[in-house]
């Protein structure tokens, strides 16, 4: 069994020192992932072997290039356990895979009168695609609601949907309040009346198993960067009958299959969703990420998150004017805090100084600080490198910023 | 810790613990809106103003450590002030806590700081801007 | 004086060997150029030693993250002479700055019976975003016309313009042609006729100078993988006064302001176009981009650029059978060529047996091998670690496959 | 060179200079279209079939080595067969010139080699496939 000392000495940014001589005690996971030596290297690799454009080259280079690429996608549809590998899209991220969706599916069939359901507590980016696509169209974006611990009122889903409803768009796992929704139910209920669902599996994808035919869900978008893979990259999986039937999201090179001045004709799946040079070396370096997380095991990181989560949440609750904020049955490695009436800046200001990265604020959830009727939080969130000594750190800092500003 | 005191100087602290002039006043000339999305900070300033003269100023609301302390701060200072005196003391508080100059005013001297704190450029000069803005809508 | 030698020893993967022990002829950089040791080091750099999310971070980390990103994008702003910081957007690549363009500029403003103009030499990137946004608004793209030298027939251009036109869509440099256009001249004839006009700058920047404010251009597109950087990257610059107007491309964190379930607000220029985790890593190999090409010099790299085309161009004129299509006054490092009836591809595929690296077909313009009533050609493109000895291997391999196909 | 010249076997160039059946014949039966925007190739191919079988076989258009000498034995093949043994005949071209499996026809190995090249795996089949889509569109 590989040990956590181990994995941390494949994350360099982690083995580095600050300018006080301080090793970075990095809680900010749900924001981004560091990257495992593996990921940072294939990129190297990448540009000093094998770069080229991808699609139509006729030497060599292009040919491993464009291998490669399509290689990473079945390498995904696999990760993901999708039927084919023409379901998965190449995109630049969570936010563009959910824009995606709302132009090139929902937009088309969405009429004044119609609605769209989001759970109360989406990221903005699986928020305001719905909320401005409404608006635009004169459609009612409804909302599920969630209960004072953060979990989804599941039993009022079935109030919210009808004829009129056009899509579901729900988070698997919040990262505001680490809630690990229950998206296979959710979908369930959706589909007896007809309605399709996009799952965002931002913070679930690299973390926690994956399975998109198991859940059912007709769409589930994620991003490279929050499972130690590249910025810029993130993938779209989309049932084939929905994607078949959607229109392009954006026209350019690669797309297109002929083209006259008046008029076009697109590509196959997955092609006719990716227009003009994709991120290949982003995508190699996700393909190393993939790798990296099947190598150790999906069950050993989910565990090793689970761990964490109740390790820190015990200690947490021991902590006199901490208030844990998501208290939810189900959990992954995210937990949101307030600490007495110090101010989420104020902390985190405070434990940056003792080297430790958490983030403060609203966690681009707006509406969820305004439900639990706070302006923020500081949110400590997991990696697959982060030990119970971090923790033991973390909260020995916390108690001293609370006597601090007491 | 010398780094953190610098910050949260002295002033700052005892000015977030017990704020000056720190109740809501509905029966005012003029109310203000000082609100960051950002990071929740959301206050409301009070203050009369007849012949250009600034009088009875307090606040409240929610904010950080620094942005409370410097709202605390403003409606110290600006009380008695012309507007004109009022926007050339704004234009040293700029100057101090956003651009980072000295000033010569003791009392701005924390808020220097702040700016310098990774994310915290806009605690200090939230009701201070807020202030400039209305005001400047005014003319 | 750098030598071409000491050049070539910053591009790792052209010092490499294929499996036949044979050092790479790469001809293809106007499809994606090669990258620099200094830009493949700042990827890793990056996550050694940076790697956080951006903005609203409160900790070094995320700040230096952030401080790091805005200053490539001023960077970038005095790369290109733009005005303001703000004017610049990151993007994942020209395809995506054109569709921003017709989504956010284009669409809102455009009506049934209203029209744009495209060249008639445009990649289909800057080409089908015009076409399917005119086909579902009723509009018309009207085509400015090319000569058989592959020239833009400026002198047709006031014709096409009147008050129904919306904009004007041109390429700065013809990837299919070589082509340099006038695009000067083009902007100022528009602009008497108040329409504004989008470059795609695609084949110019890092190869040629840049300068928006002299062209006096509304909106200007490049990718970062065709100057030397990172796959993933691009740039649209917009002038303020249509970004400040124009609506936000995509909706998600980082973007917005405020949010509430009913309605949200949004974030300055240049951050309202700006939705979602962007490429942080591949900003950070671009800045490394800009700064290699401004450390030779632009000037340098485009005289290099000239001397490779005119010495190319020479020895082509002299090989009985090959006809060179583009034939224009003012060119850049690109030649496409047909050898006799021997298919592009045939020929491609003869070169990459000798380690020449070319590309063969349509050049995504099949308008352009239309027109020239071709069916593709084979394109030779320099950069700026190609040598005059690379091309007396290509011409004389060229001579043997017409040999070999005779 | 080894390597080219399995690419561009005796056979495919011969067949390439000196393509079968290679004229325009609008007073057939049938007439296909096989195009492939991406790299150009476009040919005609042109046949009678009466009562099932398939005679008078032709093509003209343009195209590289590879799929102009794969369209020339492609009417040389078919000539004569039934629509049944053309559909079989075309299920072991697929085998060799797609799948690379030995198939025993001597005229079809070159074809096997072409799949392997960059780029190139579309060439040899660009007729056989058209016709393919074209007969089961008939049924
Ligand atoms: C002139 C021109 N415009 C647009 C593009 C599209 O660029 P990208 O694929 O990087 O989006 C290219 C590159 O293929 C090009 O050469
Ligand atoms: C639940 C959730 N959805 C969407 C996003 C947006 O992801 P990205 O910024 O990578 O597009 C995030 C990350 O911030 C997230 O946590």
């Amino acid at each position: 069994m590989i040990t956590i000392e181990e994995i941390r000495k494949e994350f360099p940014l982690l083995e580095g020192l600050n300018q006080d001589g301080c090793k970075l005690v990095y809680l900010d996971s749900a924001a981004t992932t560091q990257k495992p030596r593996q990921v940072i290297e294939q990129l190297t690799n990448y540009y000093t072997t094998t770069n080229a454009n991808i699609h139509r080259g006729t030497y060599d280079l292009a040919e491993k290039a464009t291998r490669d690429f399509e290689k990473t996608r079945t390498q995904i549809q696999q990760f993901i356990h999708a039927e084919k590998p023409e379901e998965i899209i190449f995109v630049s991220g969570t936010t563009e895979a959910v824009n995606l969706v709302a132009d090139s599916y929902v937009e088309p069939i969405l009429n004044a009168g119609n609605e769209i359901v989001v759970s109360a507590m989406e990221h903005h980016s699986n928020l305001v695609p719905w909320q401005q696509l409404c608006l635009r169209k004169n459609a009612k974006m409804q909302v599920l609601p969630m209960n004072e611990q953060g979990e989804i009122r599941l039993e009022k889903l079935a109030d919210l949907l009808s004829g009129k409803t056009k899509l579901v768009a729900v988070s698997h796992i919040s990262n505001a309040l680490g809630t690990i929704n229950p998206v296979k139910e959710i979908v369930s209920i959706a589909h007896e009346y007809g309605v399709p669902v996009l799952v965002d599996g931002a913070q679930n994808a690299g973390h926690h198993r994956t399975d998109v035919v198991d859940l059912d869900c007709d769409f589930y978008a994620f991003s490279g960067h929050k499972m130690y893979g590249p910025t810029g990259t993130g993938i779209l999986y989309g049932k084939e009958k929905w994607l078949e039937q959607m229109r392009p999201y954006r026209y350019g090179g690669e797309m297109v299959k002929a083209v006259r001045f008046e008029k076009s004709s697109f590509k196959e799946l997955p092609h006719k969703f990716e227009a003009g040079t994709p991120n290949i070396a982003g995508v190699a370096g996700l393909q190393a990420a993939v790798a990296y997380i099947e190598n150790l095991g999906i069950e050993y990181i989910s565990e090793h998150s689970y761990a964490l989560l109740n390790y820190a949440t015990e200690k947490f609750l021991q902590i006199r004017g901490i208030t844990i904020i998501g208290q939810a049955a189900s959990k992954s490695g995210i937990i949101s805090l307030t600490a007495k009436d110090i101010h989420p800046h104020d902390m985190s200001t405070f434990l940056n100084e003792y080297g430790i990265a958490v983030r403060a604020g609203h966690h681009c959830s707006l509406p969820v600080m305004e439900f639990f009727k706070i302006p923020g939080t500081t949110r400590i969130s997991f990696g697959i490198y982060n030990t119970t000594k971090e923790i033991d750190y973390l909260v020995q800092c916390i108690e001293k910023a609370i006597k601090y500003f007491a | 810790m010398q780094h953190l005191d610098e910050l949260y100087h002295s002033i700052i602290r005892e000015h977030n613990k017990n704020p000056l002039n720190y109740f809501k006043n509905e029966d005012v000339t003029h109310k203000i809106e000082a609100y960051n999305p950002l990071c929740g900070d959301h206050f409301h300033l009070y203050f009369d103003m007849h012949d250009n003269r600034i009088t009875n100023l307090s606040f409240h609301g929610y904010g950080c450590a620094v942005s409370k302390a410097s709202a605390s701060i403003f409606t110290e200072k600006m009380n008695g002030l012309t507007l004109d005196e009022a926007l050339s003391l704004y234009e040293r508080f700029y100057a101090c806590a956003v651009e980072g100059k000295e000033t010569g005013i003791k009392d701005f001297l924390p808020f220097q700081v702040a700016s310098k704190f990774p994310g915290r450029e806009k605690c200090a000069s939230l009701t201070w801007e807020s202030f400039k803005e209305y005001v400047d809508r005014l003319k």
